[in-house]
């Protein structure tokens, strides 16, 4: 029952197949992360040489709009992995709509990001060479139940540590970096949607979900580590 | 067009392929200073086990190579496929040796990078495409002028891009980087005139970014000081003095005196001429002019130059400007 | 190739592990619960000891993700190794470099001090 | 027809001439857009020689401009672009790619007894990235150049007004491409072994390749980001790298260097990889130390990530981890000092032909053995002080990369190239280019050690008179080895149009990419070939009046 065009020439069973894949997409997996390890590294550096930097920073971020994309996401990864599921069960409408649910929480996830780098946009919260804080009226999201008081006062400008703009170099490349690889697992989950629509896939060939999957997860992952280092910093 | 004719090699003939005066040998210049042995004990070391090596893989090779040669009727002989013990002999003997040569390199290393205490220190300024020596007492020079005997302690960091300041006879190389210090030290064994090279790659000028080490006695040296000290007193005319502030902050690596424009125009005869900016505006070349482009080079950008030029501010006195425009205009005549 | 019979039980597969409903569900509660706590971890200043709870609860949902949700529980364990090993050089990278930079700080702090206007964002 | 004996090829068209990967389909569009492992590797192989031809010119004018002290030729800025270029287009276009991609894309699955690479698409999206890539390198080349030299140290590329980002993403993209052929080797080695052909009955190339990959996959992912990192930092100033925002350079050279040294495997290991097979077949003896060797190769991989920092001994990193570094490297040259010594025992009682890949193998051990044991001055923290960024370094990285890797590169291009062409070459010819190389690279590289040793920078136009000497013989030997590499161009070009027809097995090797006629059929294997001991040379016997060899099997 396994269609030719589903076995390709060179491979003998569907489960040789399928390994190879498997194995093919977790090196690949291992080459993002070695690609993150880079952004990651000079975290590490700078936080560890000038913690006041981070400290003084991150409370421009939005600490809940950050926790809403993470839960967000770790949703997505559920359906994700449900859909995964339901391929290898052949449930075809269930693909479709789980598949469709991750897909919705990807845009969501965009659309949350759009709003915060709007924020920094209009207080000139930008990177090393842009960075030049306007008046911190605007800022005010850092207020939950017992902000500690050091922060509050970074309103005005002699609080601020040397090279702010670091911090912000670093958030856009990081959250960036991870947003471009968001949209590119986007576009892979709609392939795999109109191919699951087009009935494409059943118990002995559903290694693109799988796949797919495993990508969607490491985006999750990625962003996992990110929030704390980023938005919860003391 | 590069000539390969025959008396090339005559003319080559003068150079000494190795340089045996005062313990130098084909593979390495004379020690001239007290930690040189840091470096030449170990290079010693492993160049006789490289020899050693490298003799033993050719002899074998060349004897198998002759001895199995394949011959009609001559089967291969079958012999083990593997050895501990054989493996286990030439990668420990290997690594035995090493270890020794990690170590000692790693004492000489630390010998090269840890000054004495009361060492004379003179601050270091790469720029491209010069060097600029400070000395305790203000005095700055494109060359370097040291006592002879005595521990010296470089305390280096670069205006623009990374240079690395290297002097082969003393053992000595350390990269000199902006927007940080780097230190490095050594004690002349006996006076002289020694190269001292910049050793990494920054640009148009890398190569001509050189300049030497001048070892005085010591009481030749605080004369040296002394009258490199105040260019204005200890020069005859302001034209001779800013010729030599000309040289000392390395202007010359920009701008010729020649005609012939570099990254910078070059200064022979601009006094009087009119100049046309990148902004489009134009000015006449006159004392104004000249100060303002030293001190804020900035501010007009002669047409079809980059605005490369460091500002002079704060590092050249109002005396030794006029001084050098004293000398630029020498240049026109 | 695929045995009809293998079809016919539920959850059961020929190539690959299917991951039961419940742990999926299960999985994902404990994530949003995880996620809770880290956020609720800042609330109180514990100094120095925020960080090594943040990244301890982060490195948890990852590895509950990596096991459960990417199979790799379940899976062959070359898939494992490869993603260990990718997380082991990651850590020789981070670590040997910021021994190094904390080395030389000094040296560039000295200058900082020094220079003040050569660099000011 | 001596190529239809033992291939098992089962129809033949009128012509007489069998069905194989060439001649199956034709067309451009068959070739640009195959699948084929084989035509892949061989549109690698043509485009990886035109690189070094590039390369080698320019070095070619890098050397006249040098043969004297003043300005020969060019002035500064062109001579900066030069080596730049020449160093990019020599590591990224040829050296990482070269002996992988194409000789390795080639044999790998044959090797193995597969019909193709896991992932035949990605192989040749991998090709197309490398054409792409190239094509930046070539857009920088012609667009105002580049002058950072091949290392792209900030802040001065940062400061350059050449095409840094242009060659940037090139060396981006061409990274990619890497990793891709990584990634399929990995998986087809792990998953498209027919049975029998254990781990340790895979030939020692294969192990050689599959260790690169692991590095390709683990270090070029970090060029990536550093590239990225580097180009925000031009076109954004994130300042990360930039000191004059607070950032810190020597960063980037810890980035740079954490792949870059890595790199450096990636060459040599498929390198030593064909050496285990040159060798042992044309001694017609057992490999030796089949194990240690296989070990050796994953060892240099894995520890080769552990030891970047000694390319940063006197860049101001710090003493300690210099000290650290230092120690480590150490580490790396016993393996390779194992896998050199177990090459010689090899040959032990062997019956030694001297054809012409043998005779670059043997030049290999002899040139790699010089460029690794200079490699341990460069180790040695107070010796590097001296050595460090002088004309010894760019000898002992000649030796090693020029020496070593190109040299077995042509010693594969030869041994493979009956397989792969279907023709003979002339031995003659191949002999003597061979020993001519050999001598003109020594002429060329050598003096530079000695002129390094005794202080000469490296990346300088122009010098102190006192080095003209070494200068000019290099020059010289870099003209005799031009020469002679021209010629093993022409020879190989000649042998594809009026060479003899390549028997199946020209060597006795018994490996199974030698099972199938030369050159192969389009699926490599009619049914999968019976795998043995690929070391085992008894069941190879000559066949005289075919001058080819046949596998018989031994009944025991
Ligand atoms: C194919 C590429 C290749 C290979 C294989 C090597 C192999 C080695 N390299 Fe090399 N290296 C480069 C390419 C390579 N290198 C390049 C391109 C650069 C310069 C980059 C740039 O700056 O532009 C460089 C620079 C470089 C440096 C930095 C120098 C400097 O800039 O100051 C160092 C320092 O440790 C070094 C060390 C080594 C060592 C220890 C080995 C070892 O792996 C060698 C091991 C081999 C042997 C030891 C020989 C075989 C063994 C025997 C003959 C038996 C006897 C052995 C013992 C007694 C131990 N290399
Ligand atoms: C694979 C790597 C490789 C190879 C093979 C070579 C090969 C050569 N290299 Fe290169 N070299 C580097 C990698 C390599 N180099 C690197 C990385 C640098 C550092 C750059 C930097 O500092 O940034 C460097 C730097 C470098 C320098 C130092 C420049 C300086 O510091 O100022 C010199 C100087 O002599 C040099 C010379 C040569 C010579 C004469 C050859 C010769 O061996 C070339 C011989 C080859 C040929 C002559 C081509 C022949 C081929 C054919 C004829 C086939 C042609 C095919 C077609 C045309 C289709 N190289
Ligand atoms: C790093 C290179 C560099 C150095 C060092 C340098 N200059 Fe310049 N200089 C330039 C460049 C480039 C220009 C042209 C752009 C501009 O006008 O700013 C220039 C312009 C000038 C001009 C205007 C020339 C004209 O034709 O309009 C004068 C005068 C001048 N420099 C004097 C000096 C003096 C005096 C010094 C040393 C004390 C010096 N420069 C050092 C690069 C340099
Ligand atoms: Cu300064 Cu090179
Ligand atoms: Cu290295």
């Amino acid at each position: 029952m396994v269609s030719s065009k589903d076995l390709a020439h060179h491979f003998d069973t569907p489960r040789q197949q399928f390994n190879a894949g498997k194995i093919g997409m977790w090196i690949f997996l291992v080459t993002e992360i070695l690609l993150f390890s880079g952004l990651f590294c000079a975290y590490v550096v700078y936080r560890g040489n000038h913690p006041e930097i981070f400290v003084y920073a991150h409370q421009y971020l939005d600490k809940n709009l950050g926790a809403l994309n993470t839960a967000v996401l770790i949703f997505s990864s559920l359906t994700m992995a449900w859909a995964v599921r339901a391929a290898q069960l052949e449930q075809q409408r269930a693909l479709v709509v789980l598949l469709s649910i991750t897909l919705l929480c990807g845009f969501v996830f965009l659309g949350v990001k759009s709003i915060e780098y709007q924020h920094k946009w209009h207080e000139g919260l930008l990177w090393a060479s842009r960075y030049n804080p306007q008046s911190h009226e605007g800022q005010g999201h850092e207020t939950h139940a017992g902000g500690d008081a050091a922060e509050v006062t970074a309103g005005d400008h002699d609080e601020a540590p040397k090279n702010v703009g670091l911090f912000f170099s670093i958030y856009f490349l990081m959250t960036g970096l991870h947003g471009i690889h968001v949209i590119a697992g986007m576009i892979a989950i709609g392939w795999v949607l109109n191919r699951a629509r087009k009935g494409h896939f059943h118990r002995n060939y559903f290694g693109p979900v799988d796949y797919v999957g495993l990508y969607w997860h490491l985006v999750d992952l990625i962003w996992i580590y990110l929030f704390p280092l980023l938005y919860l910093i003391h | 067009m590069v000539d390969f004719s025959v008396n090339t090699f005559s003319s080559l003939a003068g150079i000494p392929l190795a340089d045996l005066s005062g313990g130098g040998s084909f593979w390495l210049p004379p020690p001239e200073s007290v930690s040189a042995w840091a470096v030449d004990n170990v290079f010693y070391y492993i160049m006789y086990l490289s020899y050693f090596f490298f003799a033993l893989i050719f002899a074998v090779l060349v004897l198998f190579v002759v001895r199995y040669r394949r011959r009609p009727g001559v089967e291969p002989v079958k012999t083990a496929t593997h050895s501990l013990t054989l493996e286990a002999v030439w990668s420990l003997i290997p690594l035995g040796l090493v270890i020794v040569m990690f170590y000692m390199g790693f004492v000489g290393y630390v010998e090269l990078r840890s000054p004495p205490e009361q060492a004379y220190e003179i601050l270091v300024s790469a720029r491209k495409w010069s060097w600029q020596f400070t000395y305790p007492d203000g005095t700055m020079s494109t060359d370097l002028h040291v006592p002879v005997d005595e521990p010296v302690r470089l305390v280096m960091s670069s205006e623009d891009v990374i240079h690395s300041l290297s002097i082969p006879a003393f053992r000595v190389k350390m990269d000199v980087v902006p927007g940080r210090y780097t230190r490095t030290w050594f004690q002349a064994k006996q006076t002289g005139k020694y190269d001292l090279y910049c050793t990494e790659y920054c640009g148009t000028g890398h190569s001509d970014m050189l300049a030497s080490v001048v070892v005085h006695e010591p009481g030749d040296f605080d004369t040296w000081l002394a009258e490199a000290g105040d260019i204005l007193g200890s020069s005859a005319t302001p034209v001779e003095a800013g010729e030599k502030l000309f040289r000392i902050h390395g202007c010359g690596s920009c701008h010729s005196t020649d005609g012939t424009p570099r990254v910078g125009p070059s200064l022979k005869g601009i006094i009087g001429e009119t100049h046309r900016f990148e902004d489009g505006s134009s000015a006449k070349v006159d004392e104004t002019y000249i100060r303002q482009s030293v001190l804020e080079p900035g501010a007009k950008v002669r047409q079809g130059f980059k605005n490369q030029m460091p500002t002079y501010k704060g590092r050249l006195s109002d005396a030794e400007i006029t001084a050098l425009i004293q000398y630029l205009k020498s240049l026109s005549k | 190739m695929a045995e009809p019979d293998a079809a016919s039980a539920h959850d059961e597969h020929e190539i690959a592990h299917v991951m039961p409903l419940p742990v999926l569900l299960g999985v994902f509660a404990t994530l949003m619960v995880l996620t809770f706590l880290t956020v609720a971890a800042t609330w109180v200043n514990l100094g120095w000891f925020n960080l090594p709870i943040a990244m301890g609860i982060a490195t948890v949902k990852a590895t509950l993700v990596a096991l459960y949700f990417m199979h790799l529980r379940y899976d062959q364990p070359i898939n494992g190794l490869a993603f260990l090993t990718a997380l082991v050089f990651v850590a020789v990278f981070i670590l040997i470099t910021l021994l190094d930079s904390f080395q030389y700080q000094p040296d560039v702090q000295l200058y900082r001090d020094q220079n003040p206007v050569s660099t000011s964002e | 027809m001596a190529t239809t004996v033992d291939g098992n090829i089962t129809d033949l068209p009128a012509d007489g001439t069998p069905v194989n990967y060439l001649n199956c389909d034709h067309g451009i569009r068959s070739w640009v857009f195959t699948l084929d492992h084989k035509r892949i590797g061989v549109m690698y192989l043509i485009s990886i020689m035109a690189s070094l031809g590039l390369g080698g010119l320019m070095a070619m004018l890098m050397r006249a401009e040098l043969a004297h002290p003043g300005q020969q030729l060019f002035d500064e800025n062109t001579y900066n672009q030069l080596f730049t270029l020449h160093g990019a287009v020599m590591v990224f276009l040829f050296i990482i790619p070269g002996i992988p991609a194409a000789l390795g894309n080639f044999v790998l699955p044959i090797m193995l007894g597969a019909k193709d690479v896991a992932f035949p698409r990605l192989n040749l999206f991998s090709y197309h990235l490398w054409v792409v890539g190239a094509l930046f390198f070539i857009l920088a080349l012609t667009t105002g150049g580049l002058d950072t030299g091949w290392t792209l140290y900030v802040p001065y590329a940062l400061h350059s007004d050449t095409r840094v980002l242009t060659a940037g993403m090139g060396a981006f993209i061409l990274g990619f491409s890497s990793i891709f052929t990584g990634v399929n080797f990995v998986a087809t080695i792990h998953t498209m072994r027919p049975p029998g052909m254990t781990w340790f009955k895979m030939p020692l190339f294969l192990w050689a390749l599959y260790a690169t990959a692991i590095i390709q996959v683990l270090a070029t992912p970090v060029l990536g980001i550093t590239l990225l990192l580097l180009s925000a930092e031009i076109l954004l100033g994130i300042g990360i790298f930039d000191p004059t925002r607070g950032g810190d350079p020597i960063l980037f050279q810890h980035f740079f260097w954490f792949y870059s040294h890595p790199a450096v495997y990636i060459m040599i290991l498929p390198a030593m990889g064909i050496i285990s097979e040159v060798i042992p077949t044309f001694s017609r003896k057992h490999i030796f130390g089949y194990h240690l060797i296989a070990y050796s190769s994953v060892a240099i991989a894995l520890f080769g990530f552990l030891v970047w920092g000694h390319h940063m001994f006197v860049s101001s990193q710090s003493q300690l981890a210099a000290t650290i570094f230092s120690l480590l490297t150490f580490s790396v040259s016993i393996p390779s000092a194992i896998k050199v010594f177990n090459w010689l025992a090899t040959m032990y009682k062997g019956s030694i032909a001297l054809d012409t890949p043998m005779v670059y193998s043997l030049s290999f051990i002899l040139l790699f053995g010089i460029g690794g044991l200079t490699g341990l001055f460069l180790a040695t923290l107070s010796t590097d002080v001296q050595l460090h960024d002088t004309y010894f370094v760019v000898a002992h990285f000649h030796y090693t990369m020029m020496g070593g890797t190109l040299i077995a590169f042509l010693a594969g291009l030869h041994y493979w190239w009956p397989k792969m062409t279907g023709r003979m070459y002339n031995e003659f010819w191949g002999r003597l280019c061979a020993v001519a190389v050999f001598f003109g690279f020594n002429l060329t590289f050598f003096p530079q050690f000695v002129m390094g040793s005794r202080g000469m920078p490296r990346r300088y136009h122009d010098y102190p008179a006192k080095f003209e000497i070494f200068h000019f013989l290099s020059t010289m030997g870099s003209f005799l080895m031009g020469m002679a590499l021209l010629g093993v161009l022409l020879y190989l070009l000649y042998s594809l149009f009026k060479g003899a027809r390549a028997p199946a097995n020209p060597w006795g090797s018994a490996t199974l990419e030698w099972e199938c006629s030369s050159p192969p059929p389009k699926e490599n294997f009619a049914e999968t070939p019976t795998v043995s001991d690929p070391y085992d040379y008894d069941p190879i016997k000559y066949d005289a009046e075919k001058h080819c060899y046949h596998r018989i099997p031994n009944v025991e």
